[in-house]
């Protein structure tokens, strides 16, 4: 199998302790599960996705187990600037707050919050079941270069994370770098639905929800590699990565380092799991890695 | 392995245990160790985390919407079941049992699986008190009240202070938030704390382990799934009975 | 489990034998092949998509099975008008000859070739992997209106098939409505990417491709369930149907009848073996179980 | 289960059989039954497919693009392999192995693998026959050729012809399409198609039964799942030898 040799690892305006990124939402809603997945490896954590106001999410049930993914509907709960408090004990750890708002105003006021404590941001306009926020922003592109704008002028890093669910996503890619993002995440999970056949509705509270895990691994390697075609920031890679093999898979794409979500499912150490599978002192230098596909 | 959507449970009968609470039978058991839950899903209403006090049954106090919904449902209605979930008790050798008001409910299949069982059941006041009938059949059942109306008046903490623990293995223990704490302190002035294991409560989404809702401090334990059930050294230093988080993520 | 009362089916403008039907491009390439799903149990087929020319389609390796789905870029292969040869053994057959082509007209003139000898036609406005045809087509409304007017015109019923690869796909299903669809199917596959970590490129000759198979289930349930309550005409649902199950859970989300693709690998006998576990004598009438999730 | 992308191999050596015939040998070893075959991807330019001619080597006849490619692919390069596909002959008893040109290659495993066949070996020209020293060693083997440069002088259908099949079980067939359709003539003259195993050629993309190029007439059979190798009596009133389908689905 591929290998990497360990190194620091530079990523849009971050230093990471390696190439893993805890995803938005999963385990991080509070500062001590964010501090307990940088104790299991992880080489920088994304918080929940804060918004301007407190929301408690959306009527259960929010996710069911699929057998190839993961299907839910969490409808971005969040303590809003409450959450201020939980990263009082992660000073100095890499730590990106996800935020999400319904306009560049909003965004701007929630980033102001954590201008003095993040790391850096990423912005949520991807969420595909919260209706006014995530990818209501993330199809439209001058919405998307607008919000990003609002929060580069804290001159902290921007990542921007993208929806699957547009026609093309590239489009949106280009919208978030003229707007200053440092780097681009892609995916967030795809638009879905299941049914329960003997309630006879859907198994989501909100009906509708978002698909991760395996089942979208195919789509977000597309998508990260269509974005590393058409933009000229970093890719960071995300949707159903469960394996080293997976990392070098989307790193080929163009992917610069990878968020992990679903998989931590049952598994809270899989990031250490990982990390030993993939580095090697005699492996291959990252660069000569992501993107290697294209060529 | 296949989809883990909601089995969807076709409700049996509804025993009324107490003024406000309701045992729920349905027409299908699961496999459960004692301790474990389940969540319940109110079609329409909410999705809620429930133990299961038998392999086809919950008991459910009535405090919101969907407990309400739950309580209300008539015998022929579905209700949709994901899990069981989590952990679960791991009792050894001789055990004491504590439960709190409803925290009865994941203890009652450990007193019915375990023989020689010691039970303290606490509750406000005589007609609070669940499984009685069923508890002093299988299990050395002490009772506590509030109000005194039978048994120790006071609380079960109470109790347990004037107990000798020297003879246990096993101090299995569900209740509310603060009589939890109380035992815990109790353990831990006994030197007792490694053989408490306490199911907790939190606000809980996913029940897999991924939203982080129910996660606790300073660890980040997921009550989901490294819990409910932990044992009392773990929570000594940790939020419990000081804190939880809301819906929203926000301490209260 | 739910089942279903068996009886004549009519969707879109065709009676069908049961509820389910072949899928465009899976072994619908001779009548030889359509005739043996039909012997085995189809209540109807959908022919290889045809178009204004003959195509070998794209390098191989066209097709790859991952554990949860199948990828696949064939690229359009078709004998173009030769097609008609294939299709005198099936006279009085219900079979549906999909179509592409890069505009109105291209449409129009693959259809008059079939003008007698189909049962009806399926627009292919959503294959995600043929430059010029499929899916680039199908993400305009605009052309997606005008390609369906001008197949209308042959008086046989029209079925449009849809890309989910879009923003909105109920925007599509609008269109194809307004052109004079007769019924719409969704969906076709999800654009997607492997890449082969020893090879260091994409799997595919074609590098990008479609999911199909159980990984697109539930998107394609999220997609059926928008198009129903957004659109007026019959949705006939498609995308990772394997079992009668699953049938029944697509119908639930507003299905008249379904395609089954990708589930055939392997197993051809799969149309009679979902028909004995989907019918039962006292079974629900299909009317009662189709869009009964919305309520 | 797990992904079934192409396997990677590294090509060890490659083996010049004849003017525009190669065996590529290469790193990994595949567990197949003779006749079946596999994707060959030679990356940048085509998957076509092969029949394995050994655990892990093919042999390729030089043709076009992806052919030509591969044979001149040097050892160190890769190549990826989906499969092994498809059934395989399955003989029994007595076997007679009729091979044409490079058809020879899905039979010679066979060869290698049961003793006492009688291989009828058949090419244009003594240069172009294949594996003849390792058949003679390890079969009764028979030549022809159609310049008769050695052995018999002309067809294998004209060897066979000649020949009392009454002693055989099985008959297993791989070459050219015209050879193979002889050769369903001369066994339907003697009243022996069932025992006749033939392994078809056709075009192929998917390789598992899906996109329906590889089909056959008229009963719509996948060579690529329900063959390559199909009972004489099932081709009979079959396509072969009559027309087959192009890259396009065209009849040619
Ligand atoms: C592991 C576990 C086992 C439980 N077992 C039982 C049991 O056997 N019987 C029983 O009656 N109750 C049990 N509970 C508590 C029960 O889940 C809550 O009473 C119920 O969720 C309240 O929902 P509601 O809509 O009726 O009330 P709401 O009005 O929504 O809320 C009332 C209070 O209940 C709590 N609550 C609400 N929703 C949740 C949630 N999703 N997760 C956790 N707490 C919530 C909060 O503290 C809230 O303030 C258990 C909880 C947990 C975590
Ligand atoms: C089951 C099976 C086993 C085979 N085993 C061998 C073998 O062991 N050794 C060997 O040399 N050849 C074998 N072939 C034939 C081999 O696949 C073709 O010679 C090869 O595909 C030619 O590709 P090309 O790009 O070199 O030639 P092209 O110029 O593309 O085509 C030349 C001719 O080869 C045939 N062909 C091309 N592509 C394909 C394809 N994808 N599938 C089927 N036929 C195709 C067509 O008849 C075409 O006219 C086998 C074919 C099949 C179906
Ligand atoms: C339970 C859950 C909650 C999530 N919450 C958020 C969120 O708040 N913000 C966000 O940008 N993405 C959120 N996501 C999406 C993930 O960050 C990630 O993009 C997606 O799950 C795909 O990655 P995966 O397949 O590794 O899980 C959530 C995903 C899950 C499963
Ligand atoms: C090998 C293959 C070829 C296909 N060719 C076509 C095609 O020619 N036209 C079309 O509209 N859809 C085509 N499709 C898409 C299918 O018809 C179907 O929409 C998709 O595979 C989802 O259904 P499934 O999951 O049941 O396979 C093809 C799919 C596969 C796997
Ligand atoms: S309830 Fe979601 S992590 Fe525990
Ligand atoms: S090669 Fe695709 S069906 Fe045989």
């Amino acid at each position: 199998m591929i290998r990497l040799q360990r190194g620091p690892v530079e990523v849009g305006g971050v230093t990471l302790s390696n190439h893993l990124i805890l995803a938005a939402g999963v385990l991080g809603t509070s500062g001590s599960s964010l501090a307990r997945m940088l104790r299991e490896g992880a080489g920088a954590v994304v918080s929940k996705s804060i918004g301007p106001e407190p929301r408690t999410g959306h009527a259960g049930p929010c996710l069911v187990v699929l057998e190839d993914g993961v299907l839910n509907a969490m409808g971005l709960p969040n303590p809003s600037h409450e959450f201020k408090e939980e990263l009082k004990p992660l000073e100095g750890e890499p730590v990106i707050i996800s935020i999400f708002g319904g306009n560049p105003e909003e965004f701007s006021e929630v980033a102001s919050w954590f201008a003095n404590s993040a790391t850096a941001f990423e912005l949520n306009v991807s969420c595909p079941h919260a209706s006014g926020y995530g990818a209501q922003i993330g199809t439209n592109p001058d919405l998307v270069q607008a919000c990003t704008s609002a929060v580069a002028r804290f001159n902290k890093p921007v990542w921007v994370k993208l929806t699957p669910n547009v026609t093309d996503i590239t489009l949106i890619g280009k919208a978030a770098e003229d707007g200053g993002a440092d780097a681009l995440v892609a995916i967030n999970t795809v638009r879905a639905m299941r049914i329960s056949l003997e309630a006879k509705r859907p198994v989501l509270g909100n009906r509708f929800g978002g698909l991760s895990g395996k089942a979208i691994f195919p789509i977000a390697i597309r998508c990260v590699y269509e974005l590393y075609e058409s933009c000229n920031i970093p890719v960071i890679g995300c949707g159903g990565i469960s394996s080293a093999d997976d990392v070098v898979e989307m790193m080929m794409a163009g992917a610069s380092a990878v968020e992990i979500g679903s998989a931590l499912r049952g598994n809270p150490g899989l990031f250490r799991e990982i990390s030993s599978a993939l580095y090697d002192d005699n492996g291959f230098l990252p660069k000569e890695i992501i993107g290697c596909a294209h060529e | 392995m296949s989809d883990n959507l909601p089995v969807m449970v076709n409700i049996t009968r509804i025993v009324e245990e107490s003024t406000s609470v309701k045992t729920v039978f349905f027409d299908k058991k699961f496999e459960v160790r004692p301790g474990q839950f389940v969540m319940v899903w109110v079609p329409g209403v909410d999705e809620i985390p429930m133990a299961l006090s038998g392999p086809d049954s919950i008991t459910v106090q009535e405090v919101g919407d969907a407990t309400i919904a739950l309580g209300n449902l008539k015998p022929g209605e579905l209700i949709g079941i994901r899990g069981p979930f989590g952990n679960g008790f791991s009792p050894n050798g001789n055990i004491l049992a504590i439960a709190g008001g409803v925290g009865a409910a994941p203890l009652l299949p450990l007193a019915r699986q375990y023989s020689k069982i010691t039970f303290l059941l606490g509750a406000r006041s005589a007609p609070d008190l669940l499984y009685t009938r069923i508890l002093s059949e299988c299990t050395n059942l002490m009772i506590a009240t509030d109000d005194g109306s039978v048994g120790y008046h006071g609380f079960v903490a109470g109790l347990l202070r004037e107990m000798d623990l020297s003879i246990y293995d096993s101090v299995c223990v569900c209740g509310p938030e603060l009589m939890m704490k109380s035992v815990l302190d109790v353990l831990d002035a006994k030197g007792a704390l490694k053989m408490g294991q306490f199911s907790l409560h939190r606000y809980m989404k996913c029940g897999v382990g991924l939203c982080g809702s129910c996660c606790i401090d300073p660890e980040g334990l997921c009550v989901c799934r490294d819990g409910p059930v932990f044992r009392g050294d773990i929570l000594q230093k940790s939020e419990l009975g000081r804190y939880h988080r809301d819906a929203c993520g926000r301490r209260s």
